[in-house]
């Protein structure tokens, strides 16, 4: 039937646009004049008013827009109030470790040291409020510095950065040598 | 051999291979390694790649070819117990996998192309819910985690890290990329050919750690045999190789036509 | 109809969130258990097959999102510019090929399958977000894990990874047979 294909369209442009769409270009997206185009959508609400329906179609001004149905208020509110599942997976937590240390650290030098692109932990690092921005580094391309949040400090019980544990330097010399030695006793085949 | 004008650009040495199987149409279980080894080697000696990291990948490559084709000339050895594998074997695997997943990247494709086709729409929560602003309980996020976990993790990224330094290397302080010169080297083994007549293929390597050094050695030997200026023995295999220089002067790489 | 009241809430938060919502959070919202809420979305799934309808309800591992069926593109298009995704190069379909078939997979497998370094793809699908870290392998020098994400299979149209084209062993074998095919049509001058 051509008309049920007609409402198909109308539902999927109302649907993609998401705001209220004028008869006018409505009508001329379906290939049919405005008076058609009206009765169809018409039509169409009729049948949302279906109890089975979350959805219907509002007419303002000559435009359509499609929203949900008032009595849906309470189940939306009750959706958005459910939480996903949040949990600092070791990607993020390696990537928070980085920048606890290291702030003020740019995202490319979280990537050198993680040897992999770490845009994605870092931006759900900065939704979970774990770490903001802390600023630019006058270097080319004035990169954003990032560091860690007061509330960073507050989850971890600490008074200020400077409590968090120190990785001396004597540390990252011992580690140095380790390296050194395991070189060494390879004997290169080549 | 001519070559097109224009080198079609391949992604890497099983691309080219693959596409140097289709262009002869041959049986990629039953590959003329000789055949395919030289067709290989001209394409890669045209390459004008500047990148050193995907010319030695090329390289390699021409490596394990010549090492298949010489394994393939070799008799095999009657009287072992075992069926001798196909040298070809290992590298048929490796080109089978590859084929595949370029088939199924193309049906992948397919698939996007069909999915670019559903549009999808933009959350649209009422204004006046206006605390939907997905709380996030950070502190129930962070949990039971403490500040030395946290300190144990940084700590073995770094350690991961200096791991990654080759302390050896790292001492030179910056490297300076080296060309490798094809030409030159070429040139080289004629002149410790002239010195010394019959040498060891080890003989050239003393003074060439590189792998790429050892490719490109390797590379002007086979040229050197290609031209008929050296003959090269093995007695077993994996003994060294026994060159013989049998011309009494140098010749230039734009002399031998390349 | 208490059912029809459900089915209306399911409509109502699917057009609201816009994204794929999980089933769990669904469940909850419409005080129902996981299993009458799987049942009774695949019913719906079924009644916006009809031709009327012009969105649909797509399964992307375990959560369900509404959006235009694929059918109404030519319309959507006459309304409105639709901007152009990713074009994916050959490169990067085959690492992500790799990815999608091998997951949880490391950089230096891609490698070793593609027969050259793959860094730079690797990257360019994380930027991407088609593929994501799924952690750390437990080796020595502990390299990353690749694996693909819900937006790659929202790109390419597949309910979960068990929707991946197949590639069967009888397909290698059908590469065999043809290249023997091939092979005998020629003479080879070796």
């Amino acid at each position: 039937m051509e008309i049920k294909l007609v409402e198909a369209q109308i539902e999927a442009i109302l649907f993609t646009m998401g705001e209220a769409v004028e008869l006018d270009r409505l009508a001329m997206a379906i290939d049919h004049d405005e008076d058609t185009a009206r009765k169809i959508i018409q039509n169409m609400m009729d049948r949302y008013e279906d109890e089975s329906r979350g959805i219907c179609i509002i007419e303002l001004d000559g435009a359509y827009q499609l929203c949900t149905k008032a009595s849906m208020y309470e189940t939306i509110i009750k959706i958005t109030h459910i939480p996903k599942k949040h949990v600092l997976t070791e990607v993020l937590l390696e990537t928070l470790s980085i920048i606890a240390y290291k702030q003020p650290i740019t995202r490319m030098q979280i990537d050198a040291i993680r040897g992999v692109k770490s845009d994605h932990p870092v931006n759900k690092l900065l939704e979970y409020n774990l770490i903001c921005e802390l600023g630019r580094l006058d270097a080319p391309g004035r990169p954003i510095l990032f560091g860690t949040t007061e509330e960073f400090l507050r989850c971890f019980g600490l008074q200020s950065l400077d409590s968090l544990p120190a990785v001396n330097p004597e540390k990252l010399e011992d580690f140095k040598l380790q390296a050194e030695e395991e070189a060494h006793q390879l004997t290169l085949d080549i | 051999m001519s070559i097109p004008v224009k080198l079609e650009v391949f992604e890497g040495p099983l691309d080219l291979l693959l596409h140097l199987i289709e262009k002869n149409k041959v049986n990629i279980y039953d590959i003329p390694i000789v055949e395919i080894t030289e067709q290989y080697l001209d394409y890669i000696k045209q390459m004008e790649s500047r990148d050193l990291e995907i010319m030695s990948e090329f390289l390699v490559m021409a490596a394990t070819l010549i090492k298949i084709k010489s394994r393939m000339l070799l008799p095999a050895p009657e009287s072992e117990e075992e069926e001798e594998l196909d040298p070809r074997q290992e590298l048929v695997d490796k080109l089978l996998e590859y084929k595949m997943f370029k088939y199924v990247s193309d049906k992948l494709k397919d698939k996007q192309e069909d999915a670019s086709r559903v549009m999808f729409k933009s959350p649209s929560i009422p204004k006046e819910i206006s605390d939907y602003k997905e709380e996030i309980d950070v502190e129930e996020l962070v949990g039971d985690l403490t500040l030395s976990k946290l300190h144990e993790i940084f700590t073995s990224i770094i350690k991961r890290q200096s791991d990654k330094i080759d302390p050896v290397r790292s001492k030179f302080g910056k490297i300076e990329q080296e060309e490798i010169d094809l030409s030159h080297i070429f040139t080289q083994i004629q002149e410790y050919g002239i010195a010394h007549k019959v040498f060891y293929f080890r003989n050239l390597l003393e003074s060439q750690t590189t792998r790429m050094e050892v490719i490109v050695t390797f590379l002007g030997i086979l040229e050197l045999i290609k031209l008929g200026r050296i003959k090269i023995d093995q007695e077993y295999i994996l003994d060294d190789i026994k060159i013989t220089y049998m011309a009494s002067d140098v010749i230039t790489m734009e002399e031998a036509g390349f």
